[in-house]
Formats: structure tokens, sequence, C-alpha cells
């Protein structure tokens, strides 16, 4: 291979580690959300991704239309986040983490079991639409796929505008307030209740509607989720919790790590982000934009 | 008067940018009470933060019994012997009386690294408990969860766990906070009584107790030192009295 | 401590005594009169990842037995069922449970590989007749052989073996591997490699991914840069979905034909779609076989489960066979292991895949299919590799 | 201190007895049932050191149950058994010295950080053990011969015997029992509880937490590995999933469930949690299901785990004690 070539690949990698990382945030950004505004760490947040990759493909096959389907999911997700806000996690503000961890690891246990019910537990795919459905050849044999480069535009979107929600809206500067001091949120007479029940609600869609718009390239499969809630968990500790944009950084690190680990450390490349968090909690133990916590 | 206890030289602490402490100047010696007084907000109990080893400074020096101190753990600085009640009661609140005593006094042990031999069969532990119990008034509470007990019981039991350490320096950051008449009196005595073997650096609200303990008064007004001298030159001082004291200047 | 030891082992010798009296030491006639029921163990995934394969293989197996009215050797059959969740770290201990607890007479299982070592672990601790209906990991009937343990789908090896036999006979010479970093993936790669070398082709790179990672762009990429003359790869179930649809949108595909073991393709043509089309692969099934014994069977499959059978069922329904080979030259009676063994040794069984046999290992000696995908099936292409024995490497019964 | 012989203060004799009886009565089956289930309360007990103890919710105690249970392949030679007297000591230490590596990580973050960093430790011991050929990969791994008890040949006991494996597992248990009381009682356990209930008073009383929070992950690390060496040895097999997320959430629902805290409460958990397990998986093969909704409820209605139902003897007595 010429030199420009392996430059060329070289760049081909970064953009997939990107592109990898774009995504990855979708899901990350949900559970930083939850943890850095409610303090309430949830295992189940995974079996979110997994419940929105499973609801495209079941309106998908009924509807014919993925926009439809996710035109149709986000709303239901939004909703099953406010009903189990209200039902299971509202309990859990006051209590220790111990419980949240159990409480929410018996919620994947459940949303296992349904989606085994409910969907089976086949495999499924769903269709990239028509209109997306080809690719850009970037050499002679490699071309690259016009649903990614869509699916990283549909993440940036929604980074920029969780960015804009979180720093230029009066609910973003609830949030915010609210992370740093519960108690001056509610003395300036806002309901925290109710702010807990939109934050909570808005990071069950985000980590939906990130199974929705990435089964198309991600395929529909039981156990998708813990998959997935793992990395999470490991962009969240680097990023530093209840930051977005250390979520956001902190994806495209893992991201980049995860796809170079296998290019250039393939026998340890299982490893690679979780030898970049041990880094990341050496250097900078509450995370790269994370405020250290007593 | 000896070498100082305490020797804090120009030391500030930001906040993002704000200052919350700023080239703050004190000097504290044994048998000495010095009090830091200030309007809410003033910095006072940031610089307390600071002189435990809670907050890290900004920049500036303080030195403990001539070592340099400043931004060193709160553990290591406790060790040193400077014991700090917080503004805030903080104790283990499910403990009992005793226990949170006792505790404190494991501190004395050097390593409590010791894993087969029953805390409570160490003796010499269990007394110095009693006694620093006893010392605030609450040997008849030894045995209650410290959760039931009342906030003024709670203020002399977290002082009687910071005496429980053994310190030479005390930070008390409002030790009579909330408390009744008859629980301030006798907080002041204490106060005043364990000036002798102690240096105490003071923050407290009530100038009354202030007045009558202090042997030195410093003003801190936005982060800085507005004024720093003996209790009635600091009563007679113009500028305090129109930047703090105010109409309610002390009687 | 030791007096209850004492007392303990006492007591032991007393229900060892007993045990040996009512199973060995009387008369094989008396025993028939008694006419005890067969008790099989099923250990299968019913939840979980694995859960449609366990589900296959566990009604294709009673369908197996159904059509011989139901009995084994004339005997009524009791089954225990057990969800081994494909969780490994409990594998042992289930696979104990049906043998000490339940004290199955024949131990029948599973799909996930690292549980299947379990029970052979506590299969051969025990003594105990096992039969593995799907996990191919070659140890199985490989180091790990013992006379009581048979396995009725494939090695890991045997898919792999014939895909490099025909790769390399199309005067291919430069593959790239892509799997799993885990068990499975590297003995079915060794199969190709094996296959492929004999041929006089070379494996230049193996790419392996984290299990169970599915994220394969970067892999795409770095076959790009290498651009070999083909790429053999073995995942399944999920990952195989999406490799074969990264592997088509990076638009590999047309320069470098994918092939890869079975599984790529079987059980996921829906979810892959056009992705998979024409894709090759090596299996011991395959669509259109044209054999009046599959006919059947996926008739009656269908009939039975509501369901198109698969190569899982097939593998489930031949468990059943070799089973009711064995049962029925001993007359039901599964204390008279030698005779059940020899039996299910020189059973030949008339599966749905075509006959085969049972090498010395106890792995099937079977025909590998080359098959092509068309629509939703893995048609039949030709033989790959005809009556493919695993080589047993390191079985001591070989 | 009041001394009445009352049936709650024979109880522990009564259960002490039936231990050591019960394989007089028992089966096959039920030994080794009973050794998993005791090994897993050894398992449990370790992790409640950390979380009821000292505060320190973890999810990935499992890599210290799996570094553990590794060992013993790894010391064991290929077909003959291996030295008890020294393998176990090593899985211990090694399981130990494992804990000490990643203490020094995880123990500078705290809270939500610590459990998913935690977590993810595991996971990274995980995926190794996966890929690494040397250890068995994903298929995991055979110890053909169950450690030898023999000192200097002569045998006390002999583990491939049942029985005698379920004595080991229940002094081991006793002995892990005894000891955490011993260290809770001492003052360093005093320190673990001073740090569980407000760590930053302990700090500024002039105690060096993370030290001591280092050693009790060691030291929980330690006897987490002490579990893995003998549930390797139980059946001789070892798998990656031992350090898997389900084996780390599993113990830590066993120690919630028994009452994080109190010694013994881990116990119950194992029991309860194994047996729950029997009967759903015998009932339905949606055994999950239940299992999930089970595990929802507990926490939702049952705050203080089994051993909050009835607060024993033993820990009102003191003026010390300390739960309220």
């Amino acid at each position: 291979m010429s030199s420009s070539q392996a430059v060329l690949f070289f760049f081909i990698q970064a953009l997939n580690g990107v592109q990898l990382g774009l995504l990855l945030f979708l899901v990350a950004s949900g559970l930083t959300l939850i943890f850095g505004i409610m303090g309430v760490i949830n295992l189940a947040h995974g079996s979110f991704y997994m419940l929105g990759a499973y609801l495209a493909f079941s309106f998908a096959e009924i509807s014919g239309s993925l926009w439809l389907a996710i035109l149709i999911a986000v709303p239901l997700t939004v909703l099953l986040g406010l009903a189990l806000e209200f039902l299971l996690f509202r309990f859990l503000y006051a209590r220790d983490h111990l419980y949240q961890v159990l409480l929410t690891y018996g919620l994947i246990l459940v949303f296992e079991e349904l989606r085994s019910l409910l969907f089976g537990d086949d495999v499924h795919g769903v269709a990239v639409p028509d209109f997306l459905n080809f690719s850009i050849p970037l050499t002679d044999t490699l071309s690259y796929p016009v649903y990614r480069l869509f699916l990283s535009a549909v993440c940036l979107a929604v980074a920029g505008g969780l960015y804009l929600l979180i720093q230029r809206t009066r609910l973003g500067m609830t949030i915010r307030a609210g992370a740093v001091n519960r108690e001056m949120v509610q003395s300036l007479g806002i309901d925290i209740g109710l702010l807990y029940r939109i934050v909570f609600a808005l990071g069950v869609a985000l980590a939906a509607f990130a199974g929705m718009i990435a089964a198309p390239v991600a395929s529909v499969f039981p156990g998708m989720g813990n998959q997935i809630l793992i990395i999470s968990f490991v962009i969240v500790v680097i990023g530093g919790i209840g930051s977005i944009k250390g979520a956001f950084l902190g994806s495209l690190l893992i991201g980049l790590a995860d796809t170079f680990g296998q290019v250039y450390a393939p026998e340890t490349a299982g490893m690679t982000v979780y030898m970049l968090m041990a880094a990341v909690l050496l250097w900078r133990p509450a995370g790269l934009f994370g405020r250290a916590r007593t | 008067m000896s070498e100082p206890v305490l020797r804090v030289d120009r030391l500030s602490k930001n906040f993002s940018g704000l200052a919350a402490v700023s080239e703050v100047t004190l000097e504290l010696a044994l048998g000495e009470v010095h009090a830091v007084i200030g309007p809410n907000g003033a910095g006072k109990t940031t610089l307390i933060g600071l002189l435990s080893g809670d907050l890290q400074p900004s920049s500036g020096s303080v030195r403990y019994e001539g070592k340099e101190i400043a931004g060193l753990p709160p553990e290591r600085i406790a060790r040193l012997g400077v014991g700090h009640l917080y503004q805030r009661t903080n104790i283990f609140p499910s403990f009992t009386a005793f226990e949170n005593c006792r505790l404190a006094t494991q501190a004395r042990l050097g390593s409590s690294m010791r894993f087969l031999r029953p805390a409570l069969r160490y003796r010499e532990l269990n007394e110095a408990a009693e006694r620093a119990l006893a010392e605030v008034g609450l040997a008849g509470r030894r045995g209650t969860p410290a959760a039931a007990l009342s906030h003024g019981e709670q203020r002399q039991l977290e002082l009687a766990m910071t005496l429980a350490t053994a310190p030479r320096l005390l930070l008390l950051d409002e030790p009579l906070a909330g408390m009744g008449g008859e629980e301030s009196q006798r907080m002041v005595a204490l106060i005043a009584g364990l000036a002798a073997d102690h240096a105490i650096l003071l923050v407290e609200h009530d100038m009354d107790a202030v007045f009558s303990v202090a042997h030195r008064l410093t003003v801190l007004v936005n982060g800085r030192v507005l004024a720093s001298d003996a209790p009635e030159a600091i009563r007679r001082s113009r500028a305090v009295q129109e930047a703090y004291l105010g109409g309610e200047a002390p009687a | 401590m030791t007096k209850a030891t004492e007392t303990a082992s006492r007591r032991r010798v007393l229900a060892g005594l007993a045990a040996g009296a009512a199973a060995g030491f009387l008369p094989a006639r008396f025993a028939i009169g008694q006419q005890a029921k067969v008790k099989l163990g099923l250990m299968l995934p019913y939840t979980g990842t694995y859960a449609a394969l366990g589900k296959n293989i566990d009604e294709a197996f009673r369908l197996a037995l159904a059509e011989k009215g139901g009995r084994l050797g004339g005997r009524e059959v009791e089954y225990v069922v057990l969800d081994d969740e494909s969780d490994p770290a409990k594998g042992a201990e289930n696979a104990n449970k049906l043998v000490s607890r339940d004290k199955v007479d024949v131990l029948i299982g599973t799909v996930h590989s690292g549980v299947a070592m379990a029970m052979v672990k506590v299969a051969t601790d025990n003594d105990s007749l096992l039969i593995i209906p799907n996990a191919g990991a070659d140890a199985a009937t490989g180091p790990a052989c013992a006379p009581n343990i048979f396995r009725t789908s494939f090695s890991n090896w045997q898919p792999g073996f014939a895909m490099g036999k025909v790769a390399a006979a199309r005067g291919q010479k430069r593959a790239v591997a892509v799997s799993w970093d885990y068990a499975a993936g590297h003995e079915s790669i060794n199969g190709f490699k094996e296959g492929f070398a004999a041929g006089g082709g070379k494996v230049e790179n193996e790419l392996l991914l984290p299990f169970p990672q599915v994220e394969f762009q970067a892999i795409l990429t770095q076959i790009a840069a290498l651009k070999p003359e083909l790429v053999y790869t073995f995942f399944a179930g999920g990952g195989a979905v999406k490799f074969v649809k990264d592997y088509a949108a990076a638009g590999l595909g047309n320069s470098v034909p994918l092939v890869g073991a079975g599984f790529l393709t079987d059980g996921t043509l829906a979810a892959q779609g056009a992705a998979a089309q024409g894709l090759e692969t090596t299996l011991h099934y395959a669509d259109g076989l044209d054999l009046p014994k599959d006919k059947a069977f996926r008739a009656a499959f269908k009939k039975a489960a509501n369901r198109e059978a698969d190569v899982y069922a097939v593998q489930g329904y031949d468990t059943g066979q070799l089973l009711v080979a064995g049962l029925a030259a001993v007359k039901g009676e599964v204390t008279a292991r030698k005779e059940l063994i020899a039996a299910m040794e020189k059973a030949e069984i008339d599966s749905p895949r075509g006959k085969f046999t049972l090498s010395k290992a106890h792995n099937p000696v079977q025909d590998i299919y080359l098959r092509k995908v068309q629509g939703l099936e893995n048609r039949y292409v030709s033989v790959a590799a005809k009556a493919l024995a695993d080589p047993a490497r390191g079985c001591k019964m070989v | 201190m009041t001394r009445r012989l009352s049936a709650a203060s024979l109880l522990p004799s009564l259960v002490a007895v039936a231990l050591v009886a019960f394989p007089a009565v028992a089966g096959k089956f039920y030994l080794q049932l009973s050794s998993g289930i005791m090994i897993m309360a050894i398992f449990a007990m370790s992790l409640n050191l950390l979380v009821g103890c000292t505060g320190l919710v973890s999810l990935g105690h499992a890599a210290f149950f799996g570094v553990g249970a590794y060992a013993l392949l790894l010391l064991s030679p290929q077909y003959a058994p291996a030295s008890l007297w020294l393998t176990l000591p090593a899985a211990v230490g090694a399981a130990a010295l494992a804990a000490l590596a990643i203490g020094l990580l995880v123990l500078r973050s705290s809270g939500v950080y610590f459990i998913m960093a935690t977590l993810a430790f595991a996971q990274m011991f995980f995926y190794y053990a996966n890929g690494a050929k040397w250890l068995g990969g994903s298929d995991g791994a055979y110890i053909f011969a169950k450690p030898d008890a023999a000192l200097f040949s002569v045998a006390p006991f002999k583990l491939a015997d049942n029985t005698h494996f379920y004595y080991v597992a229940l002094a081991l248990m006793a002995a892990t029992y005894g000891l955490l009381r011993l260290l809770l009682r001492a003052p360093f356990g005093r320190v673990l509880e001073g740090i569980r209930v407000n760590e930053q008073r302990m700090r500024s009383l002039g105690f060096a937490t993370f030290r001591y929070k280092l050693v009790s992950f060691v030291i929980a690390g330690g006897l987490a590995g002490l579990a893995g060496y003998l549930d390797a040895a139980q059946f001789g097999f070892v798998n990656p999933e031992l350090f898997g997320w389900r084996q780390s959430g599993t113990v830590l629902m066993m120690v919630i469930l028994g009452g994080a805290g109190a010694v013994h409460g881990p116990i119950l958990g194992a029991v309860a949690l194994v047996l729950l397990q029997e009967v759903l998986a015998d009932a339905t093969r949606h055994w999950l299901l239940p299992m999930g909704l089970f595990i929802i409820l507990a926490v939702l209605a049952l705050p203080g785990g089994l051993a909050g139902l009835r607060p024993p003897r033993a820990m009102r007595r003191r003026p010390e004690a300390r739960r309220v």
C-alpha cells in the first residue's frame, strides 16, 4: 500500500471512529443527564435502547416506513419514561445508589423477558430507507454507506439541540441549576418533581431514539442493550457525570479508541476502552468535565 | 506571647473567578481566641475550610506550628492537631453519642489498621471519649443515637468529638448557631475555658458572645480583611461600624 | 467434624449399596419388568439471546420421539426441562442439578459452547450420558471426548474446513478471516485455514473483534486496505445480520467475495435482506436438498411447531433419532450403558440433512454442503466435503 | 446486658447444629447445592464488607471471584491435583492483588462513578479472559482434579468427596463470618462504619480514609477470590462469565436482599436468592420476569433486606450499636 493510501485509510478509520462515537453519544447523553440531574444510576438505560430498536422494527414492519415508525415510537417511549418515573424512579431519589442499582437491574430482567414475550427471540433487520440506501465510493474497494453519514448528522443535530436546550432555554437553566444544587432549585419555586419527570423522560427517549435510528445499521437482536449500556458507562465516567459536553467528548474518544484499538492493537482490542478509562480515572478521578464530589 | 500556632499569609480562594477569600493574613497564638466576624457571604466559612483542608487555597500560605499546611488534605491537617467544628452539624447521626466520640478518639491511635482486638477493649480510648462527653456536659446522653439529640446537644457532641482528637488549634464555625440562651451560655463558658490550652479561631454571629470571649477580632468583608485588632478597637472603628456593625453595634 | 464425616460416609456406603442393587446387580429382565420411565434432561436456552434456537431444538427433539409413539425402547419418557440462560457461570451447577437432583438418564444440551463444555465436565465427572444438539466446541469431541458424550450437530472445524477446500479449489490464494475473538471463531477459522492451506491458499490476516461487539466498520476498512481474494467469516445471530449488511453497504461485496460458515446466513436471512443475496456458505444442512426424509421432516415440524424448520430443528430431531436408535437396541434399559453406547456408535442416522454416522470421537461424519443464498433460502449448490469427519485432535478414543 | 435464654438466642446454635448435621440426611445434590450456596454466601459477605460496611457499592466484584477461580486453573497441573495448601492462599493472594491494583484506581472516584468504574473494570477482565486462548477463551477450561488436601502426604480430607467439600465450604464460610465479625468490631471496622456514614467527617477527624477503603477493598477482593476458588474447585470448570456483570449483579442482589450491613445478612440473601431461582425456574420458562418483578418489589418494600425484618438481638444489645 502506498503511503498516500495509508493516509487515506487512516482518515477513513478516523471517520469510522467519529461515526461510532456520535452514535454512542445519543445513548450516553441520556444516561449522563439522568445521573447528573436526578442522581439516579439507571442500569436499564440499555433496555430503552433495545426497546427503541424493537419498536422501530415492529412499526416499520406494519407501516412500511422507518420515519413513520419513529414518529409513533418516540412519543410512546416518552410516555413510558413518564410512567416509569411515576411508578418506580421517584421512590429512588432519596435512596442510596445501591437500591437504584438493584431496582434497575430488576428492570433489565423484566424488559428482556417482556421483549421475549412481545417480540420473540429472533434477530431482525430494519431496512434502510430507500433514498438513503446507497454508498459513496471512497477507494476502489471501499464505499461509505450514506445512511451512516446521515446517522452522524442526526446525532450531531441532537447534540446541538441538547446544547441549545441546556444552555439557552429556561428549562435548560433549571436543569443546570438542578444538577448543581437541588435545594436551590426548589427554593426558586420550581417543581423539582416535574423537572425530574421531564429529564427522565428525555433520557429514556434519547436512548430509545438511538435504538430506532441505529436499527437499520445495528440490526435488532436480544441482549443488544447490555453491550451499549456498559460502553455508555465508560463514556460517562470519562466525560464526567452530568456533563453533556463530557459525554460528547467521551463518546468521540471511545469511538476513536475502539476503532484504532482494533486496527493497531487487535490482541487487546476488547480492553482498549477500559484502559483509556483507567488512564482518565488516574488523571482526573471525576472525569474530564466532572465536578469533584465528596 | 510565644511563636504563633497559626500564621495565615495572604490566603486567597477563587471559585471560578469569584474571589471568596482574598489576601487574608492573620495570626493566632496558644491561649488566644481569635474571632472572625463579617456579614453573610463574607468568606468566613470558606476561610475555615481553607485552614482545615476541606478546600484547596488558590494562593497564599498557612503555617501551623511552623509547618506549611496549605493544600494538605483534611486528614493530614487534622492529625497535626487541628480540630474543626462545622457550621452545619457534621456528626455520625446513626451512631450513639459515645460512639461518635470514641471514633474521634480512635483517630489518636496513629493507625486504625487494627483488625482483631475489639475497639471497645481499648480502654484508654473509651475513657478519653467519656471525658470528652463529660467536658461538654453530655455524659448523661452517652447511649443516645446522635440523630435523637437536640440541635444544641448535637453541637455539643460535635465539639466533644473535636476535642476528643486532642487538637491544639480549634476551628469553630458558628458554635452557637441555633442554640437556646442557656445552651449558648454554657458553650461560651466552655470555649472560654478551652482557650487556656488551645488556640481558637472562632467564627460567630452572636456579637455578645464574640466580644465576651475573643482576645482579638478580624473583620472580613467580601473576602477581605477590613480590620484586625483588639475587640475594643474594633468596636470603636468607624470603618467597621459602617461596613458591618452598622446600626446594630453591640451595646 | 470427623465423627460427622464417619456417619456420613457410612450412610453413603449404604446408599451406594442400595443403588447398586437396584441398578446393576439385579438381572436385566427383572428391571425391564419394572418398566421405569426414561428420564430425559433437556438443558437448553429458553430465555436470552439463543432462546429461538433452544426452542427449535426442544420441539424437534420431541417430534422425533413422538414419531416413534412417544416412547424410547418401549418405555415411557419423562422430561425434565431446564433453562440454561446461555450462562456458562451457572452451567456446571445447572447440569449437576439434572444429574444429581433429577437423576436424569440422559442429559441433552445445549446451544452455547461455554455452557456445553460445563455440561461435558459434569457428564464426565458423573459418567452421565450426554448428547449435544448444537454447540460446536471442537473440544467436546476432541480433548474432552468420552464414551458417554455424543454430538449430533457439528464441530466448528467442519464447515470451516469444507469452505477452505472449496475456496482453494477455485484457485483462490489470499484470504482474510474475520470473526469474534472467542473460541468458536478461532476454531472455525482454524478449520478454514487447514482446508485452504491443503489446496495452496493462505489466510494472511485474522481480524478478530471482541465478543460480542458488533461495530464492524474498522474491520471492513481494513479489509478494503488489504484487498484479499476472499473473506472467510464466522458470525451468528445479531452479529451475522449486521456483518452481512455492513459488508454490502461498504461496497466490499463487489470486489471481495464473502464466504462463511453457514450460521452467517441461517435464521438471519429475513433480517439481512438483499445484502445476503448470493452469499456462499458451508454447513451440514441446506435448503433444497431434495431428500424425502427432509421433506417429511419439514412438513412434520411445521405441523407440530407452526413454523419453518431450520438447521437447529434438524439437530434437535437427530438427537431424538440417535436416542431412539440407541434405546431401541437395549429395549429401553438405560442402565445397560455399554450396549447403549455401542448401539449409538453404530447407528446410522437417517437425518433430514442426509444420512450420517458417528466418528470414534462421537461427532457426526457428514456431508458438508456448499449453499448459496437465494431469496430467503440457503440453496444447496454442491457437496463441499463428502463424509467429512472432524480430526478429533486430542481425543483419546480415536 | 441481659442474658435471656429465649428462642431467639438459641437460634444461632440450632442453625449451627443443623448445618453440621445436614450431610447425614441430605443426598448428593442437596449437599452440592448447599455447598454452592455457602460459596455464594462467602462471595456475598465479601461484597458486603464493601457495600454494607464501607458504603462502597461495587458492581464489579465478580472480577475477584473470577481471579480466584482462574488462579486455581493456572496453578493446577494438567491432569494431576494441585496442593490445596499452596493454591488456596495463592488464589486469595492473586485476587487481593488484583483488588489492590483496581482499588487504587476506582477508589479515586466515589458514588455513581465508583459503581460504573468497578463494572467497567470487571468487564475488562471478562473481555480479556474471553479472548485469551491460554485461559481457555470463551469455552472456558477444565480443572481435571480437585485440589489435594494432603499435608506431608497425610490427607485430612478429600475435596472430591461431596461431604468433605461441604464441610470445607461450611468451615470457610464460618471462618469468613467470624473474620468479618472480628474486623467490624475492631478499630478498623469502626473506621469503615464511620466512612460509610460520613466519610468527610472521618477525614476531618484525621483518618486517611483512602487507605482504609483500599484495605477494605483488598480484603473483600481476597475473600471473593476465596469464593471463586471454591466455585472452580467444586465443579472443576471455569468460564469468562465468572467475571461477568450478571455474576456481579447476582451477588449484589444477595447482599441487598439479605440486608446490607448485618454480617449474617448476605448469608440469608444467598440462601433466599438461590432457592428463589430454583423455585421460579422450575415454575415457568419466563422465570426472569417474576424474578425481576420480585427484585423491584423487594427494593420498594424491604429497605432493610431480610435481616432488617427482625434486627438480631446481638446488634441492639450494646449501647454503641449504631443502626437505627
